[in-house]
């Protein structure tokens, strides 16, 4: 081999063998692509999805040997299938109410153990009788609050663990209604002068019976404005002043928007005067009488019985996401 | 013959052809080798388990879809379309299993392979059963509040 | 040896690499991007049109002045409170109370809103809310709504009914993702 | 074109050419295949008719009410009974469900069987249950309920 003339030829061949291998390689290499991308993938789309519609628009089911019903949460032992939405007839098994959320359903889901969650609601793979959980996040999100999840009794509803961002997940969004309290509307036509001295006519009192779980939530709209300042000056309970942002929170909605208002600011006969009062403050079985003193805000009802805020109560429901997330 | 060994023209093109030559059979002979499992098997499965899964996931969602609206006093029915092979193989989906372990099966009768698939707690309450192969015209889901 | 054209194996070889690297990287990133199918984005989004309409009908009048989003009326009353004679023409939507409910509950979709019912034996279809001409993906959810006098007079529509009379509206909401 | 042809060099990259464009026919048609998966679930998923079904259901269980309430206005000035205005009222109903129903290609049939009083008497308090039959078809699922049993009491 002493002429080098033609060795050219062996290039050629190591390119060659090289792309060979690499061709192999890729050929082998692009199935195992598709294995690990759309087959897993697609199951899970499904799985929130179901499992999202089972949440939304069930409102589950629970039963031991005697009897059964849908107000699981009253019986959390016997819990058959989990389902949200409120139902008015416990003995028939759908709701009439898709979409509406019960918040004594949200908040015995919130407590219920891992393992019966992921059990009930299906969020495992079963590989040859072997569970494997998937990793979930559900959670109900405020839309008024930036996407932030919901608050009842002080717990954000939200289960599961935050969504990992190194892996794909499968998301679905509902959108429901959540009860998320009880609220009570007063026409301030209709709400009485306070009697006890010293009369003014821009004070009313509102009876309030004790003990409460859910917080007070006052609405008061149709004020007869008097003069140029009209604003809210204080509360009373019971002859104690109570303390703004402490003991309370108030606010106004003009035209659905809601504005703040504190003790000095403005409102006007398009308002609705909203008060939100801590449960705590009332834990006895006892009534107590509510001053709601104002300014530049006549009040016309002279006519002495005093209304009660529990006999005016209505479930008040906001608008949320459901949002329900798996992965693998 | 001497002359043949002293000559050197050539050989370079000899010894590509040589070498030219091994390469290409060991190529051939590890593409014929593995040729079923990388060009038919290995895809096929692939395709096989999207299929299957997404059949089961079929079953799941309509029979979840379905159990919500039932009606308390009467029945309802849906077609449904399924493909009759996944990948080359028919199959059978089964259901029998779901009261105990809330999962759909979907078995391809030939080589054993199956997926399952979880519907979400709703085989505590209402019972579910049958199992379909992929080859019979009609597919079907009813229910019945009176059976 | 010959050691000319050595450039030739070495771009040989680092067009290999270069083509598999590409083929990882598009298949990667392309998953990253688009996590669920189309179908399934389909399906997401076929769910919030009819829950939209579903929240919006079902809402509570209390809730519906009291909470906080601008959904201040429940369907019924939206359509009823609905000017007969004014058909929306784009970019002129003629049911505002719906459309800001809808826009709350749907940020970042696309949609229509028309009204079907049946007047003299006859289907009468009217756009209220148009946003554009729906793409291919579009999906439609609707939902029915029964007048009254009653319900218009309430809310100050101009549907002329007749005191014995009732009208059932389909509210068909076409939605669709840019 | 007379030099292309007799020029026979480059054999290899033609074969070669054809070699890899049949790997790539056969990766496209594999590619293709996987893409059709998750067309099946998501398509039971479009194409169940469940909110129309629950909608019909629910619209009808809702009017039921309305008209209700609607006979009883007509009764005050009327001096036809309760359960005939009712009886007119669905009928009226009935009719303008199926023709909306109809646009969409699905047929729908609601009817009255019976409005039940428990007390005998159609009194505004004394109607406390309606039956009603609804069924609906859109040509692949067709659902009965026979007869739903609907609460308008008070």
């Amino acid at each position: 081999m002493i002429d080098e003339k033609g060795q050219i030829a062996v290039d050629f061949l190591l390119g060659i063998s090289l792309f060979l291998i690499a061709l192999i390689f890729i050929v082998q290499f692009i199935p195992s692509l598709f294995l690990s991308g759309s087959a897993g993938e697609s199951s899970l789309d499904y799985t929130a999805y179901r499992t999202a519609a089972i949440l939304a628009e069930d409102t589950g089911w629970w039963g031991n040997s005697t009897s059964s019903g849908t107000a699981w949460e009253a019986h959390p032992d016997n819990v058959m299938r989990i389902g949200l939405a409120v139902d008015h007839e416990p003995e028939s098994k759908l709701t009439n109410t898709p979409n509406l959320l019960s918040k004594d359903k949200i908040e015995r889901f919130m407590m219920l153990n891992e393992s019966d969650i992921i059990e009930k609601l299906g969020l495992y793979n079963n590989v040859d009788g072997a569970h494997f959980s998937y990793g979930y996040n559900i959670s109900i999100l405020q839309i008024s609050q930036n996407n932030t999840p919901l608050i009842l009794n002080n717990t954000p509803i939200t289960l599961g663990e935050a969504t990992p961002h190194d892996r794909e997940t499968s998301k679905i969004t509902r959108i429901v209604l959540v009860e998320t309290g009880t609220i009570a509307y007063f026409d301030a036509e209709e709400l009485p002068i306070d009697p006890n001295p010293p009369v003014k006519k821009s004070k009313t009192i509102l009876n309030v019976t004790g003990p409460l779980s859910d917080d007070v939530k006052l609405y008061i709209d149709n004020f007869d404005i008097t003069g140029t300042d009209p604003s809210f000056n204080k509360l009373v309970l019971d002859g104690t002043n109570l303390s703004e942002n402490i003991d309370y929170t108030t606010y106004k909605i003009v035209n659905g928007t809601v504005l703040p208002l504190n003790s000095t600011g403005n409102f006007d006969n398009n308002s609705t005067v909203v008060f939100s009062l801590k449960s705590g403050l009332f834990n006895n079985f006892h009534t107590y009488q509510l001053e709601i003193e104002f300014k530049d805000v006549q009040f016309t009802n002279t006519a002495s019985p005093f209304m009660d805020y529990t006999q005016e109560l209505e479930v008040l429901c906001e608008p949320a996401y459901l949002t329900v997330e798996v992965w693998n | 013959m001497r002359q043949l060994f002293k000559n050197e023209e050539g050989v370079s093109t000899i010894v590509e052809y040589m070498l030219f030559t091994l390469i290409c059979i060991g190529f051939f002979s590890i593409i014929s080798i593995n040729a079923e499992d990388i060009f038919i098997n290995d895809p096929n499965d692939v395709v096989m388990k999207d299929e299957m899964t997404d059949i089961g996931n079929m079953m799941s969602t309509m029979i979840t879809d379905m159990y919500l609206i039932v009606p308390p006093n009467g029945n309802i029915d849906t077609e449904y379309r399924t493909p009759v092979r996944a990948g080359r193989e028919e199959y059978t989906i089964d259901a029998d299993i779901a009261y105990e372990d809330q999962i759909i099966e979907v078995i391809s009768q030939s080589s054993g392979k199956k997926v399952r698939v979880t519907i979400g707690g709703i085989a505590t309450t209402m019972p579910i059963n049958g199992t379909v192969s992929s080859s019979s015209t009609n597919h079907m889901i009813s229910y019945d509040s009176r059976r | 040896m010959n050691d000319k054209a050595q450039l030739h194996t070495l771009e040989g070889l680092a067009a290999a690499v270069l083509m598999t690297m590409t083929v990882l990287m598009i298949t990667n990133s392309t998953m990253m991007v688009t996590p669920q199918n189309e179908m399934a984005i389909d399906v997401q989004l076929k769910q919030m049109a009819s829950d939209a309409l579903t929240v919006i009908d079902i809402v509570p009048k209390s809730s519906a002045q009291s909470n906080n989003a601008p959904i201040l009326h429940n369907l019924t009353a939206c359509v009823a409170s609905w000017d007969v004679t004014e058909e929306a023409t784009y970019p002129v939507n003629t049911l505002d109370n719906l459309e800001d409910g809808l826009s709350y509950l749907l940020p970042n979709v696309l949609y229509n809103v028309d009204l079907a019912y049946v007047e003299n034996g006859n289907i009468t279809q009217k756009k209220v809310i148009i946003k554009g001409s729906p793409g291919k993906s579009a999906v439609v959810a609707r939902h029915f709504v029964t007048l009254t006098n009653q319900t218009v007079s309430d809310m100050n529509g101009t549907w002329n009914l007749d005191d014995d009379e009732l009208r059932v509206v389909e509210v068909r909401l076409t939605a669709w993702k840019v | 074109m007379e030099s292309l042809r007799k020029d026979t060099k480059g054999q290899w990259i033609a074969l070669s050419g054809l070699v890899l464009s049949l790997i790539i026919i056969g990766l496209a048609a594999l590619a293709n295949q996987a893409a059709m998966a998750g067309y099946h679930s998501s398509n039971a998923a479009l194409e169940f008719p469940k909110e129309n079904i629950r909608e019909l259901n629910l619209h009808t269980r809702d009017n039921a009410k309305i008209i209700k309430d609607l006979s009883f206005e007509i009764n005050k000035t009327s001096n036809e009974s309760i359960p005939d205005i009712y009886t007119q009222l669905f009928k009226n109903y009935s009719s303008q469900i199926e023709k909306l129903h109809a646009i969409h290609g699905e047929t729908v049939d609601v009817s009255l069987v019976s409005i039940n009083s428990t007390n005998g008497t159609y009194g505004i308090n004394d109607i406390d249950i309606i039956f009603v039959n609804i069924t609906y078809n859109d040509g692949r699922t067709h659902y009965e309920s026979k007869p739903e049993v609907i609460e308008v009491g008070a």
